[in-house]
């Protein structure tokens, strides 16, 4: 029982953090149809960060300045690899995706020498609680909640404001909302401020909890944040959430599985399993709209 | 017709470039006293068959992602499949045992080589013709697991569109490489462990009986069985069904209503390029003398990603020109990126490890964003542009 | 643009070959090289990782011969004092990279390599050393096939099976383990092959193994943790890599596990041994060497660690000494002694040198049996000393023999 | 049709194309006998491209048979999900009956060819490449003798007679232009000369004179009739030109939201009243 309770807690922390991240990809996606593959490695980024800066400043001030910065960064890579790629071809944004990636982890592995970095103890967060015989970290169990709470928050941030309007009716339409004169350019910004900041939470929740980043620690994650975004219904928030929840719960599950069977080996790959099984069978995922191609 | 003719030169310079590497690979015994860079065992050779085997990897991936239109990011894992088919069919039964030394043996106790060998005899000319044609037949079978993998699992994704078959591809890839390290199946893929032991590059080499090498060819291997690929591929995309392809690329919609069946051309041309990524990950064991799953990550498939684009893509001979000047950048020219280097007393800013890949990503993202046709477009090298040349003046 | 573009390229081209050039002296015909080439310096050459995931071994790898090059910078061969030039190659910690590296090396005409931490890259760029005619001396990597079926790979470090074989009786010896339970990272050699051969040993002793494998780059370890605690094992067995091992460390920390690790020399690692720091956790690896083997080897290092803030970060941070450091150290010598002992910088002359030397180094004695292979039967075991975050000593075991 | 006596090309029966809760084509039945040029005409959105790509077969209709010279080739009826929210009629008509969805290729490959409202060209291939790729379709050749070129004497037949379908459509001397490059009606005139080089028996022409000026539009109406002459055509089109409709078609159906409103003779449905209507709307302040 112990056991069950512990594999399940230690999968609703892993698929809370991938849903901060498969937000952002989710977003990104309904706006400009483009896999974000530098978006796992902006979240390493932002770990890094969150190690450098807690170095030479106290907690309180350098947390919420990981969060600004990382949302220069995202901001920055949205206004120099994407922007100038607006009307060419889907497949060179996603091209210029890759080269950030490759960007973003050659220099994490030069700034860092290679070595892994371990990430500072945060009060309070880093701290253990006994749960039903369970030892875990706090940041285990608060995780969830700071997920939902931030989920609520952006859904009322995309129903009620202005902003939120013009970010579905972009991703609705992206021709008609610009001749309708919403300014595109500021829209995507926005979403990859809003995307880039909750990877900055995620990264402060998941580092805490798995304290050693390395250069390809942002790879992983982003990929299966990706796949939850997908599982979910691109484009929809509660539908990554939901996914990443699903994925991370059942990647814990798998990891947990008797040894005999020696089948954990395959967590990876069962999320990959699992994204094309989805997509053969309900392309739209969980909650998407199903979309026909005009001839 | 006109076509058939400009065949010859293309096939004249194929030619006279294999027998130049066959004369500089050996130039250094013919004449002594040149520069070190044409000692056999020189960066030189080694970039030249890194790039050999990369350029045909990189024209597959021009075959799908520049020709067809499909946006695959499945290489490394076919040539993960080509690299172990080649690897477990060719090392030689009498090694098995200690190779597989974790498993007790090979579940495949033979190889091919060796079964030539007991039909041509495994001394001299007889042993030297065994193991090129198992060598060969190897090859070939590489590049019939990849493709028929592919086919397999082209029945389900190349129905999804750009950039879900993108990661439906990647995902795959990992699959493979996930399947190829598990320990349960070490008594076939030796498991985590690399298999070595097979026939590579340097097999080639001419020897005399003491073991001296008289004529090296293990930078011309690569280069032929290279230029034959791509001579084959070339063939194709100027074949009617590359023209059908690059319908399915320009618009898929009005190819299929011009009676081109897409999920057949489709299904056709992710075969035929994973075959041939296939034979590239075989030569790639070859040049690198094992086969481990561990090599074959997502990171190799964007490197070659990168390679096509920077070459042009849809274009051949950038793909090739753009693997010989990538694969020499990252490992040989550019590696002083990598030291520190001092002028007098001045200490040069920010050399050190893991430099050049920065300098290297960052010139990728100068071409994927300003120089986004590549170094060819959609172009290609030919005689034919040449004569024009000389026409104009 | 095109113009643009290749004339780029051309530069780029003209003026990295300009440096090779410049770097690399103009050579010499085939045979009598090594010491026709430089006039009075030998090279040899480093063949580590320092980028990639092995980087943090590698480094301080190279670490270990840097000093030992600092200490003795010259060698006298036939009366004539030769200077010792270390020259480094970054194999990148990958098969795929680490054939360029080995060439690299061939072609900037050393007369021997030293390396690598990790036996894949070995297995990698073993052929091309062979091919030279240029003989390599292993360092850590301890894969039994990186000296099998290649003449030219030597090796001064202990062997996988050895190395599996000590803990296997350390975990029976010390804490009467009945079950143990090994994770390592799927489709590494030097993981599994530990863990096989653990098994081999620990079933053969009439115990259990459970065992696990996790894919690449896993973050999560409290579900493997948590298992071997519900499945009861006696000791848990993680010989994986520094990056995992700290990950797995500052994990188990936190689940409060109470269950004792045993580590390989990966282990052996000063980012591993933070990650101890102000816990209960109990971890004993086995190693090389031990800090207080050799107090003039201690100091010396410390002092050079401390003098050197590049030394400083290749190593950490801090001035513990790895295992891998005092090995890199014992490298540089024997390669001395085979200089010494072959007459010359010749690469063949050493190739058959090396086989006969003998050296009494801060690890051990070493020697080398047919296949290459150092001739070692003890490894040491120590424990992280929680309270302090130092190694402390536990014991020098003996393997079963088999 | 009355006229019974003709041989029908193309049938299309109670085709109902409904996507969601929206019903694009309603119940549609229409004839198009061999040899004539029929036209389907109706305001914008009414349905008309939908139809188009029932037939096609780029879209699968959601209920409803179409024939081609008097063999099914389209037959579907409403399942699963559909069923519960299907709109239409003729439900339970094509139930017991086989379902048939060829996909586009295979729909040409019976002998029926198309052009697009909006130009869809090859756009990196030149004008005789677009030609020649759709003689792919019908060359006697695989993958194998093609890369080998086993295949010269099928090849060169294609190359000579996409040559000589240039030199009839007078597109010959831009052979080797890129075929965007082209000014527009020829992009059209290229568009109807692929779709000819498929050999077909019928063929579908989405808005041929969309964008055309009112000389180019004529020429286009004898350019239509003399195709059908020397190809042994029938001709289905969709037009906006009222000219040209009137000029060229021998019959016309007229669809508005989906459904018939009308169809006749040129003349009856100049003069039908629900036709002008739907043309210019109800004028409701009249009525009132």
């Amino acid at each position: 029982m112990e056991y069950v309770i512990s594999v399940l807690l230690s999968g609703v922390s892993v698929g809370g953090q991938y849903a901060l991240i498969a937000i952002g990809y989710t977003l990104v996606y309904g706006i400009l149809r483009l896999i974000n593959f530098a978006h796992g490695d902006v979240f390493m980024v932002a770990g890094l960060m969150g190690i450098y800066l807690t170095a030479s400043l106290p907690i309180s001030l350098s947390l919420p300045l990981v969060i600004i910065l990382t949302v220069v960064l995202g901001f920055t890579i949205e206004r120099v690899a994407y922007k100038p790629l607006r009307e060419a071809p889907r497949m060179s944004v996603m091209i210029s995706a890759i080269g950030v990636s490759y960007l973003l982890q050659n220099t994490a592995t030069y700034v860092t020498g290679g070595q892994p970095m371990t990430y500072p103890s945060i009060p309070f967060l880093s701290g253990t609680v006994n749960l039903a015989g369970t030892q875990t970290k706090w940041v285990v169990i608060i995780t969830p909640f700071l997920v939902l709470g931030l989920v609520l928050a952006l859904s009322v941030l995309i129903n009620k404001t202005k902003v939120g309007m013009a970010m579905r009716a972009v991703s609705k339409d992206f021709e008609t909302s610009r001749l309708m004169g919403i300014r595109i350019n500021s829209v995507i910004s926005v979403t990859f401020i809003i995307g880039s900041a909750l990877a900055a939470v995620g990264s402060i929740l998941f580092f805490t909890n798995y304290p050693a980043i390395t250069p390809m620690s942002g790879a992983m994650p982003g990929l299966k944040a990706f796949v939850a975004a997908v599982f979910g219904g691109i484009g929809s928030i509660p539908g990554a959430v939901i996914g990443a929840f699903l994925i991370g719960i059942c990647e814990t599950i798998i990891k947990g599985l008797p040894s005999s069977w020696d089948v954990s080996v395959f967590s990876d790959a069962f999320t990959f399993a699992l994204l094309i099984v989805i997509l053969v069978f309900k392309p739209q995922g969980l909650f998407g709209e199903a979309a026909t191609d005009k001839v | 017709m006109k076509k058939s003719k400009n065949y010859i030169p293309a096939l004249t310079g194929i030619t006279a470039l294999l027998l130049f590497v066959v004369l500089l690979e050996n130039i250094s015994s013919i004449i002594p006293g040149l520069p070190s860079v044409f000692d056999p065992t020189s960066p030189l050779f080694t970039v030249l068959k890194k790039a050999a085997v990369y350029s045909l990897v990189a024209v597959s991936m021009n075959l799908l992602n520049g020709f067809t239109g499909l946006f695959s990011l499945g290489q490394a894992g076919f040539m993960l499949l080509g690299a172990y088919t080649y690897a477990i069919l060719t090392v030689p039964a009498a090694q098995k045992d200690q190779v597989y030394y974790l498993f007790g043996g090979c579940a495949f106790d033979f190889s091919i080589v060796d079964m030539f060998e007991g039909i041509f005899g495994s001394g001299g000319a007889g042993g030297a013709f065994s193991m090129i044609l198992g060598v060969l037949i190897a090859l070939i079978l590489a590049g019939c697991v990849a493709g028929f993998f592919a086919f397999l699992i082209g029945f389900p994704v190349l129905r999804l569109k750009s950039d879900y078959l993108a990661i439906a591809t990647l995902g795959f890839a990992e699959i493979l490489r996930a399947i190829f390290q598990w320990q349960k199946l070490g008594p076939i893929t030796n498991g985590a462990n690399m298999i070595k032991g097979f026939p590579t590059f340097s097999s080639f080499n001419i020897t005399d009986a003491s073991g001296n090498v008289i004529v090296r060819l293990s930078t011309f291997v690569p280069f032929l069985i290279t230029s034959l690929c791509i001579l084959l591929i070339v063939l194709l995309i100027h074949s009617s069904y590359g023209r059908a392809f690059m319908a399915i690329r320009d618009d898929e919609v009005a190819a299929e209503a011009m009676g081109v069946a897409l999920f057949r051309h489709k299904t056709l041309s992710f075969v035929i390029s994973s075959f041939f990524a296939g034979v590239g990950g075989a030569l790639f064991a070859m040049y690198v003398a094992n086969a481990q799953a561990k090599a074959f990550t997502s990171t190799m498939t964007y490197e070659i990603l990168l390679i096509v684009v920077i070459g042009g893509i849809g274009s051949v001979s950038g793909s090739v020109l753009a693997t010989f000047l990538y694969v020499a950048c990252s490992e040989w020219w550019l590696r002083f990126l990598d030291s520190e280097l001092y002028f007098g007393n001045f200490k040069v800013p920010l050399l050190r490890n893991g430099f050049r890949m920065v300098v290297f990503s960052v010139v990728i993202m100068i071409i994927v964003l300003f120089f986004s046709q590549g170094i060819m477009g959609n172009r290609e090298i030919s005689f034919k542009a040449f004569r024009k040349g000389k026409n104009k003046q | 643009m095109k113009k643009i573009i290749a004339c780029l390229m051309t530069g780029i081209m003209v003026l990295s070959l300009a440096a090779c050039g410049s770097s690399a002296p103009a050579a010499s015909d085939g045979g009598a090289q090594g010491s026709a080439a430089g006039g009075d310096t030998i090279r040899i050459g480093v063949f580590e990782p320092s980028t990639g995931d092995s980087a943090s071994g590698g480094k301080k790898e190279i670490l270990g011969m840097q000093y030992a090059n600092s200490e003795t910078p010259t060698v006298e061969v036939g009366g004539k004092t030769y200077n010792i030039e270390l020259v480094v190659a970054d194999n990148g910690s990958s098969a795929d990279k680490a054939p360029s590296a080995a060439s690299e090396l061939v072609g900037k005409n050393v007369s021997l390599v030293l390396g690598s931490y990790g036996s894949g890259v070995s297995m990698a760029g073993g052929p091309k050393f062979e091919e030279a005619g240029l003989a390599a001396i292993g360092v850590t990597c301890t894969n039994p096939n990186v000296t099998a079926g290649n003449d030219y790979y030597f090796r001064i470090c202990f062997l996988d099976n050895f190395q599996a074989d000590v803990l296997a009786n350390f975990a029976i010896e010390k804490f009467s383990a009945k079950k143990a339970y090994c994770l390592g990272e799927n489709g590494n050699e030097y993981d599994q092959g530990l863990v096989a051969f653990f098994t081999q040993v620990f079933e053969a002793a009439g115990g259990e193994v459970i065992s696990d494998s996790f894919p690449t780059n896993n973050s999560d370890f409290t579900s493997y943790l948590n298992k071997a605690k519900s499945e009861g094992a006696d000791v848990i067995f993680t010989p994986v890599s520094i990056a995992y091992a700290k990950q797995i460390m500052e994990q188990a920390a936190s689940l409060d596990i109470g269950i004792p690790f045993l580590g390989s020399d990966t282990l052996d690692d000063n980012m591993v041994l933070e990650a101890t720091k102000d816990t209960n956790l109990q971890l004993y690896v086995s190693t090389f060497y031990q800090e207080g083997g050799s107090d003039t080897f201690d100091k010396g290092i410390k002092d050079y660690i401390n003098s050197n803030s590049d030394a400083m970060t290749a190593n950490g941070g801090n001035d513990t000494i790895s295992a891998v450091t005092a090995m890199g150290y014992d490298a540089y010598y024997v390669a001395l002694e085979a200089i010494k002992a072959a007459g010359s910088g010749d690469k063949a002359a050493i190739k058959q040198a090396i086989s006969g030397v003998k050296w009494d180094g801060v690890s051990g004695s070493i020697a080398f049996d047919d296949v290459g292979d150092a001739v070692r039967d003890t490894a040491y075991i120590k424990t992280a000393d929680t309270a302090t975050g130092t190694w402390a000593f536990e014991k020098v075991q003996k393997g079963s023999g088999i | 049709m009355e006229n019974t006596a003709e041989n029908i090309a193309l049938h299309i029966e109670n085709v109902t194309m409904q996507f969601g809760g929206v019903v694009s084509v309603n119940n549609l039945t229409l004839d198009v006998p061999e040899h004539k040029i029929i036209a389907l005409i109706g305001p914008n959105g009414a349905g008309k491209t939908t139809a188009f790509n029932c037939i096609t077969g780029v879209y699968r209709p959601t209920n409803g048979l179409i024939e081609f010279m008097g063999k099914p080739i389209v037959r579907n009826h409403p399942t699963g999900k559909d069923a519960k929210t299907y709109l239409g009629e003729n439900a339970d008509k094509y139930a017991k009956e086989s379902t048939l969805s060829p996909t586009p290729d295979e729909i040409t490959k019976l002998g029926i060819a198309r052009t697009f409202q909006n130009i869809r060209l090859w756009k990196s291939m030149t004008v005789f490449e677009n030609v020649l790729v759709a003689k792919h379709m019908r060359a006697k050749q695989n993958v194998f003798s093609a890369t080998f070129r086993g295949n010269a004497a099928e090849e060169k037949r294609m190359r000579d007679e996409t040559m000589a379908l240039l030199q009839e459509q007078g597109l010959d001397s831009y052979k080797d232009e890129l075929a965007t490059s082209l000014p527009y009606g020829l992009q059209r005139r290229l568009e109807i000369a692929r779709a000819l080089a498929t050999d077909p028996r019928l063929l579908l022409l989405d808005e041929p004179a969309a964008g055309m000026n009112p000389q180019e539009t004529l020429e286009l109406a004898d350019f239509v009739r003399e195709i059908r002459e020397k190809y042994n055509l029938t001709v289905f089109l969709i037009e906006h030109h009222m000219d040209l409709v009137m000029n060229i078609s021998d019959y016309i159906y007229v669809i508005d939201f989906g459904s018939e409103i009308a169809q006749g003779v040129p003349d009856e449905v100049q003069s039908n009243q629900r036709v002008i209507e739907a043309y210019l709307g109800v004028a409701e302040e009249d009525a009132v």
